[in-house]
């Protein structure tokens, strides 16, 4: 016997979380595009989705954060700092390759600089992950050593049940309970068959692959240049990343005021390591493209003992010119036998 | 880190009186960046700019905000002050707060917040700018006067009197222009031919000029010190060279009742001709459309008479690239075409002229040898209407303006008249008699009371022929009845027009020009013989209507503006030009079509082995006058303009 | 009560023509509302689109952009091209739901200082009666809030 | 034989005998709908080439990137007619010389594959100039009506709406012919006219400017349309701005190599009824 939330159920979660002052957050279409964003209503939810356009990444790190705010007086300058904002979250219906990437990303986030927004962020959010029955021929989760029913970041896994009214509860982590204890009397105790998760083929040789990227020689192959030929160098990949984490800091604002901003950025942009002297030492977009399947696979790895990937596809789902990590390491993997 | 100084002048009472120059003062004290913020009462003047020496030297200041009256007024001033303390003159900008805030708002709160504003902004471009070094070009010292009436004649010789080279050109076979069609000239009563030809004579034979005639100006390329100017040296048909003027030609010449246009349609030419008798250079012109031989393929008379083989039919129209450092437009005027009243009678009635007609049928070389009679009958009239603004200050159906020279010339005309046909009686019909001049309202003065010039202050409504006179009905409205005068003649002193070609002439030389077509002077009042393009100067009836002193004195002052400026071999120009980033710039080439001023080049971008890596966009400093429409263009921003940076108008705006 | 709604206005003018409008308005010692703040540029050509963005970005509820009539550009046809930009410019702002009650633009002769006068007045009056340009406030909020989530 | 086979066999006699060092064409994709740019240097690959409907990208942009036209060699790409507009657009711009691309033209209305006649973009003037007068048909047509029919302040929200979404991630400014700065005035950050973050605010400025840089120049090819991955309909504001310029000044981008841009010229008559 597990316990089973039940659809119908939802709704009454929903409103108690919220009650309980927790921000509920969840797959939603807005405009044309599906995203992650606050809800007031289990019913805004779009949990038939394979995987949202966007990734959860966004919800702990975003886009534009504000981090401080400055005022330039005569005699000196002010400052006051801002916080991420701050309250219970939960997080319903997330996917086991974003959770993942969160837990990717924690080492990154921690190793020298904590960086608060991230883990304050992280501290008060449940993750509530959703197995999938589903996927398209971009998902590559499996390739990564992870899986469709992958716990690996999340605090709460739900396996939908055969008949799809509902879904089997696994309570992962201390924080997860929590949240779950405040709808213990909405769930039921039951003995329903769960869903067979998707069958996610496993497109490339991981462990090949990283071999091959280790190889010194390789770093200046023919290869780089053919497989990215036709990149055409915008950021779409790394900002739908669950776990690409790159950012840069700017200053917005006029001649008295202003707010200083971690942004995303991407190693696709040619402005990325331009130097203000006017070298680029990735002067061409094959370097870039080389580098981020370098970090992704090479150097992350080497550093936080993961893959800097979570398999989730949006990378190639999204290319404008259908290129993508799946295609490059599969190349990689025929390289490498 | 800058240290800027703003200066708060209360303009006396100008901009204190409704500024709170003290809050102001206080406010922008507390501006970062600003080292030092004073308020007195008049910056301008010397203690004035002395404090703001002293300030520029004591606090080593970077830039300087002058809050005060429009940077139009003083902006010159003050940068000179900077200047004189050390500091780059262009890290000095005038906040506009009296023409733009103090004079125009009732509320001094709100104004002083403005003020504020004002300044601030202007203390944010400050910041921003850039030390900037006059440019300088060199200066081709060759002048091309255009016109050879009496104000390019005059101009020309000017310059060419000071030892510096002119091309005089003029689209008439002759110099003279319309001075040499006048009879006496007002208010001296000499023989305008008298004192004209000598000076034709003198500008064609000085060494220091030459002279192109029956030739127009084709294009203007360049800039200022560096014009490049085309012209057309229309065919004469007669070879110059050659040619001594003996006129066997024209007595010859079997078209001989072609309406003179030197003559105003008055007296008859023939088909080779020259305008008049002492025309400069006295070689006759094929009036191609009229030539017999033209038309019909046969005559070639002129062709036997000519002793020494000159006429060549074959001739062509040639072109000449001039290389000129100045220019001086001298274009002179049209007169008006009357028949646009129909209620006088001109153009119907023969013996209905104007003013200019007048003066051919006085002169002494005219048609009529001096003689006053009615071109209907030759009859001398017994009497003669003026009609006085025929055209001017009638915005209805004429122009707006007043000529300025007909009341004068009317006066003189009476005068002309009454010396010419004893017992003749003139009836003038006036608005105002405008006589301000040297000796002009004594002129008037003495038609009326030695000459007996019947002036009736009225308008006339109608004209019209009733038993062999014109009839000619108008009011007397210092008497305030209507009046009725039978006339022997008309004559209707016509508004002075712009040529009818003056704005597309003034397109092909870029200048600017008002609603009429006369030409715009840089400045109404302080820069009134310059156009609004640097190295073009006016003069002459050709910016607006003038009488003779005044186009003469105009013409020296331009020939004084040429000299002035060739009296250096470079020349130093304002540096509000474009620049542009070559590392960034795309050479799309849409500032190179933008430029008004052809001033953008496309420039090749080389490796070291000279292979060229890309074409980008280059500004020549000499051409470019600083507009800025390439810079708004360029998706990029990679062009920007020195003085009025992307980076300092970014700065005004957030400082606002 | 409230302080009546004082609409922001900046301006953008050239500074052959409308600049010298101004001043004439000036010298003329004519009133007119104190809320606009004029930018001076050489020339209408050098009126980029990206400052009427800009204007917005600091908070103007109004903006008024002005230069020499056809024919009388200082630089013989810089307001030409601008007229065009401006055409085109303002089609999108207008697609984008900028209304064009907000954006204004005017020839102003350096002897039309009575119509700068007029016009100042006239769009302030306007844009007073239209309010505050509270959409774009919303967004210029947006960037000083700390991120939604 | 099919088209796909007729221009295969050209790409190979176009590099076999050394007219071009390069054909550009399109290649099959990660799935079976899908078509990726493919660039081809020797004839024995030129069977990889694919061409059918699916075949939508506009790759004239790959023709400036930086290097492959200068040394003079010639290279040939697949184009529909969008495709040669931007040629002509770009050859009149000076990014290129038109005598150095080889175009293979083909054009799939209502999905149907045809081949277009030609080589050089003036061999196609006669074609692109008929479809000036030609609305064309884009998806969510209703939609811009219905845009145009609202208020500002519905416009506004809508548009906020839409560009809320962008995450600047500039797919659009990449995927685009005509977006070939060397540096966007977006990467220019003194001063910085379009903010950097994205902030609604920062991603309105942003589309905004894209857009008038595009007025008078885009040949809705729609490439950024389509490389948008937040679906922001890009394709309806370049629809309004080609209307905006054609009923303004009657000008249809690229239709010839010469063309002068729009807002590089105009008119002394030129509208100005919005001027006061």
């Amino acid at each position: 016997m597990t316990k089973i939330l039940f659809t119908d159920k939802l709704e009454s979660c929903v409103e108690r979380w919220r009650s309980a002052g927790m921000t509920v957050i969840g797959p939603v279409q807005r405009a044309n595009s599906s995203v992650y964003d606050a809800v007031k209503s289990a019913s805004e939810l779009d949990l038939n989705l394979v995987l949202a356009d966007r990734s959860i990444k966004e919800l702990f790190f975003p886009q534009s954060e504000p981090m401080l705010r400055y005022t330039i007086t005569k005699s000196e300058i002010n400052t006051s700092d801002f916080k991420a904002p701050s309250g219970p979250r939960i997080i319903f219906g997330a996917r086991a390759c974003d959770a993942s990437g969160l837990a990717i990303d924690d080492p990154l986030f921690g190793w020298d600089y904590k960086d608060e927004y991230w883990f304050q962020r992280r501290n008060e959010t449940v993750i509530v992950t959703i197995a999938c029955t589903k996927a398209d021929e971009f998902c590559m989760c499996t390739s990564l050593k992870l899986a469709p029913d992958s716990t690996k970041g999340s605090d709460i896994l739900l396996r939908p049940l055969e008949n799809n009214k509902g879904w089997l509860v696994e309570e992962l982590t201390d924080r997860g309970r929590e949240a779950f204890k405040a709808v213990a009397d909405l769930l039921q105790e039951g003995s329903d068959p769960a869903a067979a998760t998707v069958n996610v083929p496993v497109k490339f040789d991981a462990d090949a692959c990283a071999e091959w990227l280790k190889n010194p020689e390789n770093f200046d192959s023919r290869f780089w240049k053919e497989i990215s030929v036709r990149c055409i160098g915008c950021g779409s990949c790394t900002y739908l990343c669950p776990t690409c984490h790159c950012f840069d800091i700017q200053d917005e604002g006029g001649s008295f005021d202003g707010i200083r901003r971690k942004n995303w950025d991407s190693c696709s942009f040619a402005l990325f390591t331009m130097h203000t002297s006017g070298h680029n030492p990735r002067a061409t977009q094959s370097a870039r493209w080389r580098q981020r399947i370098m970090h992704k696979f090479n150097y992350f790895p080497g550093k936080f003992s993961a893959n800097s990937c979570s398999g989730c596809g949006r990378c190639t789902r999204e290319c404008p010119v259908d290129m993508g990590i799946t295609e490059t390491l599969q190349e990689i993997s025929k390289l490498s036998q | 880190m800058s240290k800027i100084g703003v200066f708060i002048c209360h303009c006396g009472e100008n901009i204190a009186a409704k500024v709170d120059c003290t809050r102001l003062a206080s406010a922008l004290g507390d501006h970062p960046g600003v080292a030092s913020s004073i308020e007195y009462k008049y910056f301008c003047s010397d203690p004035g700019q002395e404090s703001v020496k002293k300030a520029i030297r004591d606090n080593n200041l970077t830039g300087v905000v002058v809050a005060a009256c429009s940077p139009r007024m003083h902006e010159a001033t003050f940068r000179k002050a900077c200047a004189e303390a050390g500091l780059n003159p262009y890290m000095c900008e005038i906040a506009n707060i009296r023409e733009q805030c103090s004079w125009v708002h009732n509320d001094g709160e709100k104004a002083t917040d403005k003020a504020i504003d004002i300044v601030r902004s202007m203390v944010e471009k400050v910041k921003r700018n850039n030390t900037l070094q006059p440019i300088e070009v060199p200066v081709t010292r060759r002048a091309l006067v255009i016109g050879g009436g009496i104000a390019g004649i005059q101009a020309a010789l000017d310059i060419a009197n000071a030892g510096q080279e002119v091309v005089l050109v003029e689209r008439e076979p002759s110099l003279g222009g319309h001075m040499a069609q006048l009879s006496e000239t007002f208010p001296t009563l000499d023989c305008s031919q008298c004192i004209m030809t000598p000076r034709m004579v003198e500008a064609a034979q000085h060494p220091k000029i030459r002279l192109l005639t029956y030739a127009e100006i084709e294009s203007v390329d360049g800039y200022i010190g560096n014009f490049q100017v085309k012209v057309r040296l229309k065919a004469r048909y007669v070879n110059k060279s050659t040619c001594t003027g003996c006129g066997e030609c024209i007595t010859k010449c079997p078209s001989k009742k072609i309406a003179s246009e030197f003559d105003c349609g008055i007296g008859r030419r023939t088909a080779i001709y020259t305008p008049f008798a002492q025309a400069v250079p006295n070689i006759p012109v094929i009036d191609k459309n009229n030539c017999t031989y033209f038309k019909n393929g046969k005559c070639k008379i002129c062709v036997k008479s000519c002793p020494l083989d000159c006429i060549d039919f074959g001739m062509q129209d040639e072109f000449e690239d001039l290389e000129i450092g100045a220019i001086v437009v001298a274009t002179g005027f049209q007169v008006q075409n009357n028949a646009l009243y129909g209620e006088y009678g001109y153009g119907k009635y023969q013996d209905v002229i104007n003013g200019l007609q007048f003066e051919r049928l006085a002169s002494a070389s005219g048609p009529t040898a001096g003689k006053i009679q009615r071109p209907s009958d030759g009859k001398e009239p017994e009497t003669v209407v003026f009609i006085q603004c025929a055209g001017s200050r009638d915005p209805s159906k004429g122009v707006k303006y007043c000529s300025k020279i007909c009341c004068m010339y009317t006066a003189k005309h009476a005068m002309l008249y009454a010396h010419k046909v004893h017992g003749g009686k003139s009836r003038i019909f006036y608005m105002d008699i405008r006589a301000a001049g040297k000796g002009y309202d004594e002129f008037t003065r003495r038609a009326i009371e030695e000459d007996e010039a019947g002036y009736l202050r009225g308008r006339v409504s109608k004209v019209w022929l009733e038993n062999g006179k014109l009839m000619v009905r108008g009011v007397d409205t210092l008497l305030g009845k209507p009046v009725e005068v039978a006339a022997d003649m008309v004559v209707l002193a016509t508004a002075m027009i712009a040529q009818p070609d003056a704005k597309e002439f003034a397109k092909t030389i870029g200048i600017g020009y008002d609603e009429y077509g006369f030409y715009n002077e840089a400045h109404l009042k302080l820069r009134p013989v310059e156009s609004s393009t640097a190295g073009i100067y006016l003069a002459g009836a050709c910016q607006s209507p003038k009488d003779i002193p005044d186009s003469v004195a105009q013409a020296s002052a331009s020939a004084s503006k040429v000299l002035a400026l060739f009296s250096k071999e470079k020349l130093e120009r304002e540096p509000v030009i474009a620049v542009n980033n070559e590392s960034t710039c795309a050479g799309c080439w849409g500032c190179v079509l933008a430029c008004p001023y052809d001033a953008i080049e496309k420039k090749d971008i080389k490796d070291r082995s000279g292979k060229v890596i890309k074409r980008v966009a280059s500004v020549n400093p000499g051409l470019c006058q600083g507009c800025g429409t390439c810079v708004t263009f360029c998706r990029s921003n990679s062009i920007d303009l020195a003085g009025f940076t992307e980076k300092q108008i970014f700065a005004e705006v957030m400082g606002l | 009560m409230s302080e009546p709604f004082e609409p922001k206005i900046t301006a953008f003018v050239c500074t052959y023509c409308t600049y010298a409008g101004a001043d004439l308005a000036g010298t003329s010692r004519l009133k007119y509302a104190p809320n606009v703040r004029i930018i001076r540029l050489p020339c209408t050509g050098r009126i980029s689109p990206m400052f009427i963005l800009k204007a917005l970005q600091k908070g103007a509820d109004g903006i008024l952009i002005s230069g020499c009539h056809p024919g009388d550009c200082h630089f013989t046809h810089g307001n030409y091209h601008a007229r065009r930009r401006w055409m085109v410019f303002r089609a999108l702002l207008s697609f984008s739901g900028i209304p064009e009650e907000r954006i204004k633009y005017s020839w102003i002769s350096a002897a039309e200082g009575l119509k700068f006068a007029d016009l100042i007045n006239s769009i302030t009056e306007d844009i007073r009666k239209l309010g505050p340009f509270d959409q774009y406030h919303q967004l210029i909020e947006e960037t000083q809030a700390q991120a939604s989530l | 034989m099919s088209i796909e086979q007729q221009y295969r066999t050209r790409a190979k006699e176009l590099l076999a005998s050394g007219e071009v060092k390069m054909v550009i064409g399109y290649g099959p994709g990660s799935t079976a709908d899908r078509r990726r740019p493919l660039f081809i240097t020797s004839p024995e690959e030129c069977d990889r080439f694919v061409l059918d409907s699916a075949c939508i990208t506009n790759l004239s942009g790959y023709l400036v990137t930086e290097g492959l036209l200068s040394d003079g060699k010639r290279v040939a790409v697949f184009l529909r007619p969008e495709g040669v507009r931007a040629l002509n657009v770009l050859a009149a711009e000076a990014q290129l010389d038109p005598d150095q691309i080889v175009i293979i033209g083909f054009d799939a209305p209502k999905g149907e594959l045809k081949a277009l006649q030609g080589s050089t973009v003036d061999d196609f003037t006669y074609l692109l100039a008929a479809l000036k007068d030609v609305t064309p048909e884009i998806a969510g047509e209703q939609l811009l009506e219905k845009i145009e029919k609202m208020s500002p302040e519905e416009r506004f929200a809508f548009w906020q709406q839409e560009f809320s979404k962008c995450i600047k991630c500039y797919a659009c400014r990449q995927a685009c012919p005509m977006c070939y700065c060397r540096r966007c005035i977006v990467d220019s950050n003194q001063p910085q006219w379009v903010n950097t973050s994205s902030h609604t605010l920062g991603n309105f400025e942003w589309n905004i400017v894209r857009a008038f840089h595009l007025s008078g120049r885009c040949v809705e090819c729609g490439n950024c349309d389509r490389a948008c991955p937040v679906n922001i309909p890009l394709r309806l504001i370049n629809r309004k701005m080609a209307q905006e310029v054609l009923d303004s000044f009657n000008h249809f981008a690229g239709t010839s190599k010469t063309q002068e841009p729009v807002l590089a010229s105009f008119k002394k008559d030129d509208s100005e009824t919005f001027i006061l």
